[in-house]
């Protein structure tokens, strides 16, 4: 793999073509050489990152595009998702997995796994946020491998 | 009932073959509509299902409650090595614990 | 599935980029609810599309682009994919399938395939060729399907 | 040999079953050294394969020439419908017709 290639996919906010996101990132993790694993990791922080542009950012307006940059290099598989969205709030990253309790259950939430699924996959993960948009930043590292 | 999901039915047991590689925000609401046909002893049959993201665990989150409601057993089958882990991480395993074709081929025969 | 959605998708011209596209144009065709054997044509007919842009637009130079566009309406899918080569020279749109043929065993020709598999796999297709890059246009309707 | 094909051989017969999904200008150079293992009668397995281009298709030519070149019978297995259909479409079907798990057998047997 050359140095800094860059495979970009732009979407409209329909969370059909999410799926075409996560195809195209198990792609790019065959290319890398990925073990079955890392790749299967890799499917799902793209899949949250992309799910939270359309939905939160984009609050589902199609004509709002998430922009997917895919930037291999011989150390890094770096993946942006830009959305067009008013920004995060707060911005909290959780520092644990959500895990499902009791409490989850008897109030019905079942949401916030999200972002910490993400952080849970990747070896590190980085949110920008404004009032133009957010754009999450995930790394994996290809250590260990061949170069 | 849609046919995302196959209902196997044989005495107190149902088994929920979901029939999608992908259970994310685009088929959560048919696998919803599944809820509906629990029994007693309800598995989901993993076997086909290649991906599950949060969108995915909300919507199975519904079998969970719906059966504590109900008094009912549930339990997974045919996960993937990956998706034992995130069930595993984000405890799901602990209200859906999972169970093999070999134990179920008992409650089949009687 | 909602009038004029673009899904766009770039490459640099490395041909192992060349199976994100595909990925992509496979999980496109689920969203549209082709039938299986109709995904495969498209996978096709994108698969020999992009690696002409690759091989003979951009001519291996991985720096050069490979632009893909998938736009769905409610009659049709059409890809169009545009490369940064010099243009097709002498424009031939083979108009029957090229065989293999005792001929082409005997010379090792064994190419000229692409675009004559192209043709026999969609529906339409229309090529723009100039000295500033190639543009091939891939149509299939959506004809006898729910929309 | 490369690990994307795999060979087994009994007497004059060798089956070589291609290991990856994806017969295209990526995998054609680790296909096309397998060219070296064939025998009077080679069979390529598709199983495993779902998709194949013209690049594919230049690589499988090989295969042909060379057996033209040695007299040798070289066979197609496993094809999915849509190969078949793009083999009868460029006529590879005449230079590599398919056979039968089950005709191999009776070769596997003696
Ligand atoms: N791209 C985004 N734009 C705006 N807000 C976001 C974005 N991504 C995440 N958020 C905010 O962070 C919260 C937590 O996200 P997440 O962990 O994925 O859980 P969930 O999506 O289930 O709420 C969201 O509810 C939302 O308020
Ligand atoms: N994007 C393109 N840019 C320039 N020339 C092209 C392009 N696509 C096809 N061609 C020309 O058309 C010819 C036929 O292409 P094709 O049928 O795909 O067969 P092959 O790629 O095996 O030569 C090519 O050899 C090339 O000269």
């Amino acid at each position: 793999m050359q140095d800094n290639q860059h495979v970009e996919v732009n979407i409209p906010s329909n969370p059909i073509f999410e799926r075409v996101v996560r195809a195209s990132a198990a792609e790019i993790g065959e290319a890398l050489d990925f073990p079955e694993d890392r790749i299967e990791d890799l499917k799902l922080a793209v899949s949250e990152a992309v799910t939270n542009a359309i939905e939160h950012g984009n609050q589902n307006m199609i004509h709002k595009l998430v922009e997917i940059v895919f930037a291999l290099d011989q150390e890094k598989l770096e993946v942006r998702i830009t959305d067009q969205g008013s920004g995060i709030g707060e911005m909290i990253l959780p520092s644990e997995v959500v895990m499902i309790t009791e409490q989850t259950l008897d109030e019905r939430t079942g949401g916030g796994f999200g972002l910490s699924l993400i952080k849970a996959m990747v070896d590190d993960c980085e949110v920008q946020s404004s009032n133009r948009g957010t754009i999450i930043i995930l790394r994996l590292y290809r250590k260990g491998q061949e170069q | 009932m849609s046919d995302m999901v196959n209902r196997e039915k044989f005495g107190d047991v149902v088994v929920l073959h979901i029939r999608t590689n992908s259970v994310d925000a685009v088929s959560a609401a048919a696998i919803e509509a599944a809820c509906n046909e629990m029994q007693p002893i309800t598995v989901l049959n993993f076997a086909e299902v290649s991906f599950i993201n949060s969108a995915g665990i909300s919507v199975l989150l519904k079998f969970v409650v719906k059966a504590r409601k109900a008094g009912y057993k549930l339990f997974a089958m045919n996960l993937s090595p990956h998706h034992q882990k995130i069930f595993k991480m984000v405890e799901m395993s602990r209200f859906m614990p999972t169970i093999e074709e070999r134990d179920l081929s008992s409650y089949r025969q009687s």
